[in-house]
Formats: structure tokens, C-alpha cells, sequence
């Protein structure tokens, strides 16, 4: 496992740098969802995983980051790098908004608001409302990436700016560990009374468990519109939300986890193509098998990251 | 006036049907804390199933007792799935973190449904007209015969269940697992059994609603459970999840809501009215409308 | 300078039919080792939750330090130097021992919400700073050398330990101990003793709970004893010893389990 | 139906086929939802185009080369059709049959375009040929067209006075249902409803029951016959007098299935038959530049005596074709 950790990220990194070279277009375009699904799933492991908190309708945040960046893009004819702040923003809030109310529902009541509120943004979007997201179609032809001037359009580019997002989002995750707000997730999801005990206020950190999922989720969204020049309803709904619940939860919610989660649910299904319609019948099995032999996830949520000071020798067990 | 009546018809209809599906999922939550989601998958091929045994066992014969028969098999079958599902998927996470087994949940889902389509493609089945198409005009309320059929026959079931788990002693064994499963076992209950029984019971109720939607829409297609799982378990929640009457309350409440507003606000916006009303309901009251039957100690 | 006094006045908390608390007043005064005693079921941790918020009693007041903190939220007390530890042990059973302690640091620490996102070097400093106070927890524990252990693997005795150190590393006024000797042998119970003389000595209060009658007897300084949610008798250890009301109460009802 | 589609839409593309690489085999993509929600409509597609090429190579190919068919399952969603318009072109397909929804077609169409590959789809949105892709062929008609045959037809032949609407949220249905109506008022007819249902929800009761209290005489249901049969069915039960007037989507003979006995009297706007297609198409000078830009639909009233729904779509409407020029 230390080992894992020692070698694991620097080869990570270096087998994504070049990664895009030896691939041809159809699996860079896997390569870039996978980097965008890994950053929302990185998002709902803020929320699902560190924080415990069942949510089930993190697309829904997704959405509204790409349409954010696409009706900006498509009405307002901003250039799609000028969106992103509001595209990390606008979600965020909505994060702000929408978990303020519900943080205090347990489990499985929770796990159905988010679902709903996952369903109504996605009836939203279809019934175009303010006749600014497109109706079902969604919006369609909108702008490459472009950096003074230039336009990323080749997919290795798209490849790159996609690497980069996920690289902050890690960047962010491991911030968040070492952090008092990123303890509080953790003390809040092992056992929420003692958090509050032990003075957490943990209602203002479930909030901003969704708020900050929410922003990472709506930056993803614009990367989703980098690679594909478009939005549509379908690509963020409740089915949407429950691969990125699942990615967590198979992964287990640790950071290599999740990408080793998303790499199963995503890019497999992919390689399996040749099976055709029996790819998700075998694909189910699969689900039930991963959870049965790993019950935890395949890399569980490791903790214990403390100062070296703090660890004296005749260690028990760690 | 009448529309008024008629959409409480509508929706009462709708609404046993969800009710029958809920209590799959509540029953199951209950004494396991799993959230069932292949339950609509099995919604879906109880269907299918109940379509081939008329097909192919009962030779196409069209009488009420044929009717019956099916119901009775299709039961019996799904029956069987739901044991294989349990000791299959369910079994072997029980001591595993919750969200575990629900990821197990939705893989069973996954292989559900697409075995409907392998077997029974993709494409939609339709079933014969084997209630007569019989409806009466009360005063311009128009019910018919399957209307009538799935209401009586879904809240005798309902009321059948509640007495069930209420008055006699394997139904005090369910209760008494719910509550504490270990504490259930020490007092001689083999909660195996129980759970198996569970199961056994979601899965049939779940065939008669199936067969209650391909009797009554006629039209079936293999990935129409999710929407009814959906629904279902929604209505569970809402009731609160592990409470039987709060299940029938919740499924009724749905379909009421369901017909409301899609008759009198806007069609358009029925599943975002829907939605930000139960919403609404469970901010108001977090564990159900009736409150959850399942203990928790602080 | 207002006096670390915990005040409670005619305190009532009802569920549904049962009182569980009964209009019940004592006065906790600084400095001191508080002791409330009773057979099981007289209410004592429901008196303990109502003063650190977990449960909000219908009537009466609850005043610290000059200020009615009744309806305050958990944390809100925390902040106002009251914590406490549970009768059943709740600690984040998957982290660290190092970890657990941490928590306690958390509303002493400076970090705002966006240090969550980008650490600064105030962050770090601050970070470090309370690693460092986590520490000084662990060795007045005699918790060092399982810094690192996930605290569900240790045995109870440690647990138990851990969680008062947890609730030390927040720098309490009053410290509220909830059965703290259950489950403990009585090695254990003597080092329990020592460890909460310790802390009365670095001025923190202590208001306990306790079942067994020969710990609290030697321990506390002043003892209020409730049945039925109602105080029947309050005064120093030796002479609740001899109150016949007390003795009767206690009759016939000596087996330890928990409530 | 379908068949018939496909037949066309492979007619369509050979003809365009300009052998520009010599390769053995004629490499044909299928790009359609094989899983998800519109799997049956998806695996009809691939099945069609691999019987037909099949067919077509039993006879020798196409000048003198056999199609190999590719499939690749976009499953409708837009994500998964970017990658299959990838994954076709770096196979060296040199044209792509299928993408049977809009959002689809549109994901993939800039992807074939840039390769020079071929691109037929099912997809109606009037935007899908808006970019001027010269790779991309309809084999449907546009909505706006089957919009205007509508509302002619509901406003001026049958002079209904209030006609409601109803879609599902495809864009297919909604970009029909919109066009219909715009249409409609445009011919001077009156739609007092526009509801929407959801696709394979079942229950459409309580919004019958609500258009029931408008009192239309005519429906217009835009969606699929899945949906649309079952909505004749609850219509007649719920004893509401209209007529039901379905789009080009109900063409299909299970609607009438789904409808029974409510099936009787319930019309469907059709497209003729793939040959009557393409001996149009042929007709175009420019030859399929653009799109095919070709539309008919059938007055299945014309039929007086019989004007039972079952019985066009069991013996298909190939009769007494009422041509509508397009644009």
C-alpha cells in the first residue's frame, strides 16, 4: 500500500502526460470522458464518500456547470474561458441553496431529494426554460476552448486542459485532507453527533461538502462542453447520477480509488463493446461481484494522515 | 366538479399501483436497510413473465380463471427470482457498509433488465385485452372493470399484508427483526428465513403490480421498472421507509400528486411540481410521513 | 471576571408522557469535581444532554457563566468551553488516535472554510500549531505510542482514554464525563482517578456521572443524586453515604447495565 | 417501417459512394442506440442494415464490393455518440447509417463531416441540417414539413376547431409538436392545450382528463406509437369524442395493438415508402446535395370506406399518396 502511494501517483501522472500520443481519436475521446467523469466523481467522493452524505443527483451540478458555460458561450458570446468562473460559481451556489434545506435529512431521505432535485433541473432544461437551454435538443455548436487567441481544437489539447482540471481537482483534494474543513467531513460522516459534540458545527460543512462538489462537478461541466461543443438534458440525468454514485462507492472513496472506479464503470463498458447487447447484462454482474469481493470499495478510504512526529515506534498494527 | 372525481379516480389507480411496488421496497428496508433497487426490474419482468405464461402455458385461453392462474404462477415465479437475488447480490454483503449492497442493488438492476431484453428483446410487448373493456359513466366520472380490479384487489392485499405483519406470529418475527436483527436471533427467530420471507412477499406483491400495468397500459417494455422502482421507492420514503402503512399512504399520495398536477397545474411540470412537493414534505417531516419503523439508538 | 459557574434551575425535559427530568436545580462551581448519581433510569444522562444541547429541555434554565445556554446547538456550547464524553463511546472509530484528538482542536483552530481549497502559510502555522497541541494530548494520555492506530482496533480502556483526551484538546472550563469508569477493570478505574485529579489540577471543572458509588465517593467533592428525574439528595461524597432516601433509592437496583 | 428506412438510407449512401480507396470491402457504420431506452428502435437498425448487407452482397455487392457492416452503440446520449463517430471514422467506414435521435446525429455529424464520411440519421430537428454539412443526409423529413402537412390538413381539410397538442419531451416529439403548432396558428386554427407526457410513463389519464374538460374535437400527438397507442386506449375509455390525429411515429402496427378495439377511427400521418422516396430523390438536380428535401404524407382519410387505422398500417399506405412538395 505504501508502495502503492510512493509510485503510484508520480506514474499516474506520467502515463496521463503521454497518454494521449499513443492513442488513437476513439480512445482519446475516452481518455478525455474519462478525465472529466474522474473529476465529477472526484466531486461526489467530497460529498458521498468523505462526507457521508447519500447523494444521488450529483449530474445535476454537472449540468448546470455546462450549461452555465453554454448558454453563456451560445447567448452572451462569451469566450468559454471567460466562463468558468461563473460556471464554478453558479453551481456552487446552487449547492449553497439547494443542500441548505435538506442537509439535515438522514441517509436515505436524502438520497431522494437529490434525486429530485436531479429530475427537476433535467425537466428544466427540456421545457427550455427562459428559452435559453435549448429545450431537449440542447445546445448545440458552441466555441472551442481558445487561449489568446488560439483555438485548442485538437483532441489532445481538449486532452490537456481536461488533465489540467483533474490535476486541480487532486491538487484540491489533497488540500482538503490536510485541512480542519476536510477533517470535519470525515469526524462528520464516522459519527455526526460526536462531531457536534466536539463543537463542529456540521451543518455548515455538509453545506460546504455540496458547495464545494458542486463547484468542482460545474468545472467538469465545462470541460464537457470544451470536448463535446455541446449540452443535452440526457447527458446529466438521474441515470447520469447514479454511474457517479456507484463509481464512488465501487472505488471506494479514496482518490486512487475513484479513478480506478471510474476506469471500471466507464472505460471497461467501453473495451466491452463488442459485446454488444449483453454488455450490460455481464457489466450488472459485474457491479454485484466488485461489491461482494471488495465490499469496501477497491481502494478503500484510507485515513490517518498525520505528522510524522505524531508516530512513535511499536506502532500497533497502523 | 367531475374532473375533480375523476382525477381522485386516476390517481387512486396509479397510486395502489405504486403502493403494491413500495411495499417491496419497504419491507426490504425494513429488516435489511438496503434500498432494493432491482425491485422495479423484477416490477418489469413479472410482466414478461406473466405475458409467456399466458402465452405459451395457458395457450392464449382468456377466462377468468385463466387470469387468476397467471397470477398466481407469475407470483410463484418472481417469487423464486426474488430468493435467487437476495442469496446472490444481497446475501454476501450484509455485514458490508450500506451503500455496498445498494451499488450490488443497481448492478442486479442492470442484469435484470437487460435479461428482460435478451430474452424477450428489446422491443414492446403488448398484452391480450383480458379484462373485458368494460366502463361505466358515473355522472362523467368514467371508471372501468381493470380500474375497479386493481383498486379492490390492491387494498385487499395491502390490507391482507398489514394484518399479516401485524396480528400473527411470523408477522411479530418480521417486526421483532426489523428492530434489531440481533436481538431477533438470540430470541430464536432465523432471521434467514425472515429475510427470505421478505423478499418473498416484495417480490409477488411487485407481480401483481406488474401484471397489474401490463393488464391495464397492455403495453410492456423491459426497461419500464426503473420508473415504477423510482416511484415506488420514492413513495416508500415519503410514507417512511420501513413503515407498511406509511408505504400504502406514500404510493397513494404519489398518485394522487401525479394525477393533480398533471390534470390541473401543467403536464409540462408534473415531475418538477412532483418532485419539489415531496421535497417540501420530507423538509417538513425528515423521516416520513408517518415516520420510519426503524430503530435507532442515540 | 465572571465565575465558571454551571447553574441549573428547575431544568424539565418530558418525552412524550415521561419526565424524564423533573424541575431539577444544582450548582456546579468552579474548581470543582461534580458527581450525579442514581439507579439507572433516573435521568442523568438526559440532564447531560440537555446542558450540552443535544436535547432541549422544555423548561427551566440552564446558566453558564452568567449566560443561559438552554437551546443552544451542540457546538454552540463547545465554543462557550463545555465538552464532554458519552456513556456509550463514540469516537470516529475509523481514524487515528491522532486523528480523534485533532477533532477536539477543531473549533480552537483558525482555519477558515476556503483553507479547505487553498492552504496559506497562516494555515500551515496553524495546522502544525495544533498537531502540536494533539501532542501534548497524547502524552498526558499516555497516548503516544497509538498516535497512528485506528481507534476502533483498541481495546476499551484506551477508547475511553482517547475520548477524553478528544474532549481535553478543545481546552474545556467543564468537562462533563458520562460514566467514564463503565466497562473499565479496576486498574483501569484507578488510573481514571488519577487522570481526572490531573485535570481538576490544570483548573478544568468536572461534572460526572457515575454508577459505581465507591469511585464517585472517593473522587467528587460534592454529589447531587437523582431518581425518577428529581433530586432526592445533594451534599459532600460522606454524607450522601449516610442519607437514608439515597440508600433506598440505590436498593435492589445494582446491576450495572446501561440505560 | 424501419426496414424500409434503412433500405433507403443505404440506397441513399452507395449512391454516393465514390470508391475513392481501393480497399476489398465497402466499410458501412452503424451508429445506434443498441442499449438504453431506445434499444429496440436501435438493434431494428442494426439488424436491418446487416440483412440488407447481406442481402446486397448475396448479389455480388456494390460495384463489385461486399459492405462490411460496423456497428457502434451510442446509446443515446450524445457523450457516447461522439466517441462512436470516433471510433467509425478511425475504422475507415466510409459512410454511417443510423443515429436514430437528433442530439445523436448532431453530436456526431461535425466528427464525419471533417473525415469526409457519410452520414445518414432518423433525426428530425430542422437544426441537424442548419450547419450545412454537405456529409450529412436526412432520411426523415424535417418537423417543420410533417408540421405544415398537419396543420393544413387538421385547419383545412377536417376544419377542427380546437385542437390540442400533446408531445413527449424527445426532441423529436417536441420539436414536431412546437412546428405543429406554429403552423397551425399560421393556417389560421386554434390550439387550446399543449401537454406533454412523459415517454413510456403509461399513466396519461390526468392529462386526458384535463384536455377531456376542453373539449377538443382533435388531438395531435406528436410522440411515439409506444406511447401513442396507449393514449388512443385511454382516450376512448375515457370517453373523450376527439379525434386522434398521431405524427409519423405512430406509424407503426403496434399502435394499433396497443389502441385494441380503441384503434378504430384513430389516423396516423405517414411517409410514403422508401421507393416512392427515392424515385423522388432521384428527381433532385444536385443530387442529395445537402439533404434529401422530400416529404409526403398520406391522408389516410381518403380511404372512406375503411377508415380504420389497423388497416393501413397492416397492409401499409401505399396507396393514393397525397404528395406535399417541400421547400
Amino acid at each position: 500500500m505504501k508502495e502503492l502511494q510512493r509510485f503510484g501517483y508520480p506514474i499516474f501522472f506520467v502515463v496521463m502526460a503521454i497518454l494521449p500520443h499513443l492513442l488513437n481519436s476513439r480512445w482519446q475521446a475516452v481518455a478525455i470522458t474519462f478525465l472529466i467523469f474522474a473529476v465529477v466523481a472526484l466531486s461526489q467522493d467530497i460529498v458521498l464518500g468523505k462526507s457521508g452524505m447519500f447523494n444521488m443527483g450529483q449530474a445535476l451540478f454537472f449540468g448546470i456547470g455546462a450549461y452555465t458555460t453554454a448558454i453563456l458561450n451560445s447567448q452572451f458570446g462569451w469566450p468559454i474561458l471567460a466562463t468558468i468562473p461563473l460556471a464554478i460559481l453558479i453551481p456552487a451556489v446552487f449547492g449553497v441553496l439547494l443542500a441548505g434545506p435538506i442537509v439535515h435529512l438522514r441517509g436515505d431521505y436524502l438520497l431522494v431529494t437529490t434525486i429530485g432535485f436531479n429530475i427537476v433541473f433535467v425537466q428544466v432544461v427540456q421545457n427550455n426554460l427562459g428559452g435559453v437551454t435549448g429545450g431537449p435538443n440542447g445546445i448545440f455548436g458552441l466555441d472551442s476552448l481558445s487561449f489568446f487567441g488560439t483555438d485548442l481544437i485538437s483532441q489532445v489539447s481538449v486532452y490537456y486542459f481536461a488533465f489540467a482540471v483533474l490535476m486541480l481537482t487532486l491538487w484540491i483534494m489533497r488540500n482538503l485532507e490536510g485541512s480542519k474543513p476536510g477533517r470535519a467531513l470525515h469526524y462528520l460522516r464516522e459519527d455526526q453527533l460526536a462531531a457536534e459534540s466536539i463543537g463542529i458545527n456540521t451543518r455548515i460543512y455538509k453545506i460546504f461538502a455540496f458547495a464545494l462538489g458542486a463547484g468542482i462537478a460545474g468545472l467538469a461541466g465545462t470541460v464537457f462542453v470544451v470536448q463535446y461543443s455541446a449540452v443535452s438534458p440526457e447527458a446529466f440525468n438521474f441515470i447520469q447520477s447514479v454511474l457517479f454514485f456507484s463509481i464512488v462507492i465501487v472505488g471506494g472513496s479514496s482518490v486512487p480509488g475513484v479513478l480506478i472506479g471510474v476506469f471500471v464503470m466507464f472505460v471497461l463498458p467501453e473495451i466491452f463493446r463488442e459485446f454488444a447487447t449483453w454488455r450490460f447484462f455481464i457489466f450488472g454482474f459485474a457491479m454485484i461481484a466488485a461489491m461482494i469481493l471488495r465490499p469496501r470499495g477497491i481502494i478503500p478510504a484510507t485515513f490517518g494522515k498525520i505528522p510524522k512526529f505524531l508516530i512513535k515506534e511499536s506502532n500497533h498494527g497502523a | 366538479m367531475d374532473i375533480f372525481l375523476q382525477q381522485l379516480a386516476n390517481g387512486l389507480t396509479i397510486g395502489s399501483m405504486f403502493a403494491l411496488v413500495a411495499l417491496g421496497y419497504t419491507m426490504v428496508y425494513g429488516v435489511m436497510r438496503l434500498i432494493n433497487f432491482a425491485h422495479g426490474d423484477m416490477v418489469a419482468a413479472s410482466a414478461f413473465v406473466g405475458l409467456t405464461i399466458y402465452t405459451q402455458v395457458m395457450g392464449q385461453a382468456a377466462s377468468l380463471l385463466a387470469v387468476i392462474v397467471i397470477f398466481l404462477l407469475t407470483a410463484v415465479a418472481m417469487a423464486c427470482v426474488g430468493i435467487i437475488l437476495e442469496r446472490i447480490a444481497y446475501r454476501p454483503l450484509r455485514e458490508a457498509p450500506r451503500l455496498s449492497a445498494v451499488v450490488s442493488a443497481l448492478g442486479a438492476s442492470l442484469v435484470i433488465q437487460n435479461g428482460i431484453m435478451l430474452i424477450w428483446g428489446p422491443q414492446m410487448r403488448i398484452f391480450p385485452e383480458l379484462v373485458p373493456q368494460i366502463s361505466w359513466d358515473l355522472g362523467g366520472v368514467v371508471i372501468s372493470l381493470i380500474q375497479v380490479i386493481i383498486l379492490v384487489l390492491s387494498l385487499v392485499l395491502m390490507v391482507a399484508l398489514y394484518l399479516f405483519v401485524e396480528k400473527t406470529r411470523i408477522g411479530a418475527a418480521i417486526r421483532a427483526s426489523s428492530i434489531d436483527q440481533d436481538a431477533a436471533r438470540l430470541m430464536g427467530i432465523n432471521v434467514n428465513s425472515i429475510i427470505a420471507l421478505i423478499f418473498i412477499i416484495g417480490s409477488s406483491l411487485g407481480a401483481v403490480g406488474g401484471l397489474f400495468i401490463g393488464l391495464y397500459y397492455r403495453g410492456i417494455t423491459f426497461n419500464m421498472g426503473w420508473q415504477y422502482g423510482l416511484y415506488a421507492f420514492v413513495a416508500a420514503i415519503i410514507g417512511g421507509i420501513g413503515n407498511i402503512p406509511g408505504a400504502m399512504l406514500g404510493g397513494m399520495l404519489l398518485g394522487l400528486f401525479n394525477a393533480f398536477i398533471a390534470g390541473y397545474v401543467s403536464s409540462t411540470w408534473s415531475d418538477a411540481f412532483t418532485f419539489i412537493l415531496l421535497i417540501i414534505i420530507l423538509i417538513v417531516r425528515p423521516t416520513g410521513i408517518l415516520g420510519e419503523r426503524v430503530a435507532e439508538k442515540v | 471576571m465572571v465565575r465558571n459557574e454551571l447553574i441549573l434551575t428547575d431544568v424539565t425535559k418530558r418525552f412524550g408522557g415521561l419526565t424524564a427530568v423533573d424541575a431539577l436545580s444544582f450548582k456546579v462551581e468552579a474548581g470543582q469535581i461534580y458527581g450525579i448519581i442514581g439507579p439507572n433510569g433516573a435521568g442523568k444522562t438526559t440532564v447531560f444532554n440537555c446542558i450540552t444541547g443535544i436535547y432541549k429541555s422544555e423548561e427551566g434554565s440552564v446558566n453558564w457563566r452568567g449566560e443561559e445556554i438552554r437551546g443552544l446547538t451542540p457546538y454552540q456550547i463547545v465554543d462557550r468551553g463545555i465538552v464532554r464524553t458519552f456513556q456509550t463511546i463514540r469516537l470516529f472509530s475509523q481514524m487515528s488516535v491522532a486523528e480523534n484528538i485533532m477533532s477536539g482542536r477543531h473549533i480552537k483552530s483558525e482555519q477558515k472554510l476556503w483553507h479547505g481549497i487553498i492552504h496559506t502559510p497562516g494555515s500551515k502555522r496553524d495546522e502544525l500549531a495544533n498537531w502540536h497541541r494533539v501532542e501534548e494530548q497524547l502524552d498526558f494520555f499516555n497516548l503516544g505510542r497509538f498516535a497512528a492506530t485506528p481507534v476502533g482496533s483498541l481495546p476499551y480502556g484506551i477508547q475511553r482514554r482517547v475520548e477524553m483526551a478528544r474532549a481535553m484538546a478543545v481546552d474545556p472550563t467543564l468537562l462533563i464525563l458520562d460514566e467514564p469508569a463503565a466497562g473499565l477493570n479496576d486498574k483501569e478505574t484507578l488510573e481514571l482517578l488519577e487522570t481526572i485529579f490531573k485535570i481538576r489540577d490544570k483548573g478544568v471543572t468536572v461534572l460526572l456521572i457515575e454508577h459505581d458509588m465507591d469511585m464517585v465517593m472517593e473522587v467528587t467533592d460534592y454529589l447531587t443524586v437523582i431518581n425518577f428525574g428529581k433530586k432526592i439528595a445533594e451534599g459532600p461524597p460522606e454524607e450522601i453515604q449516610k442519607n437514608p432516601a439515597v440508600i433506598e433509592a440505590y436498593l435492589g437496583s445494582e446491576d450495572d447495565d446501561d440505560e | 417501417m424501419k426496414f424500409g428506412k434503412m433500405m433507403l438510407a443505404l440506397a441513399a449512401t452507395t449512391l454516393l459512394a465514390v470508391p475513392a480507396f481501393a480497399a476489398d470491402t465497402l466499410k458501412v457504420g452503424v451508429q445506434a442506440p443498441i442499449t438504453g431506452s431506445y434499444a429496440n428502435e436501435g438493434q431494428g437498425i442494426q439488424n436491418s442494415v446487416e440483412l440488407l448487407a447481406e442481402q446486397i452482397n448475396a448479389k455480388g455487392g456494390v460495384m463489385g464490393r461486399k459492405i462490411e457492416v460496423i456497428p457502434c452503440d451510442d446509446q443515446g446520449t450524445a457523450m457516447a455518440a461522439a466517441i462512436c463517430a470516433k471510433d467509425l471514422v478511425n475504422q475507415g467506414v466510409s459512410m454511417v447509417i443510423g443515429s436514430y435521435t437528433s442530439t445523436c446525429a448532431e453530436a456526431a455529424q461535425k466528427t464525419y463531416f471533417k473525415a469526409g464520411v457519410l452520414q445518414t440519421s432518423d433525426g428530425t430537428a430542422d437544426s441537424l441540417t442548419e450547419h450545412g454539412y454537405w456529409t450529412f443526409l436526412r432520411n426523415s423529413f424535417p418537423n417543420s414539413a410533417e408540421a405544415k402537412f398537419a396543420a393544413n390538413y387538421m385547419v383545412n381539410v377536417k376544419k377542427y376547431k380546437r385542437i390540442v397538442v400533446i408531445s413527449d419531451f424527445s426532441s423529436y416529439a417536441t420539436g414536431l409538436a412546437d412546428a405543429t403548432i406554429t403552423a397551425i396558428k399560421k393556417a389560421g386554427g386554434n390550439v387550446v392545450s399543449y401537454g406533454k407526457i412523459k415517454a413510456n410513463s403509461q399513466n396519461f389519464t390526468p392529462l386526458l382528463t384535463n384536455i377531456k374538460s376542453k373539449n377538443p374535437d382533435a388531438i395531435f400527438f406528436a410522440g411515439y406509437y409506444t406511447d401513442g397507442g396507449q393514449l388512443r386506449a385511454q382516450q376512448v375509455a375515457l370517453d373523450i369524442k376527439a379525434d386522434f390525429i398521431g405524427g409519423d411515429a405512430n406509424a407503426n402496427p403496434d399502435f394499433a395493438k396497443l389502441a385494441g378495439s380503441a384503434a378504430e377511427g384513430a389516423y396516423v400521418i405517414n411517409v410514403p415508402t422508401p421507393e416512392m422516396l427515392l424515385r423522388h430523390c432521384q428527381a433532385i438536380p444536385g443530387r442529395l446535395q445537402g439533404q434529401i428535401r422530400n416529404l409526403a404524407a398520406i391522408d389516410l382519410d381518403n380511404h372512406e370506406r375503411r377508415r380504420d387505422a389497423r388497416y393501413y398500417l397492416r397492409h401499409g399506405a401505399d396507396q393514393e399518396l397525397r404528395y406535399q412538395e417541400g421547400r
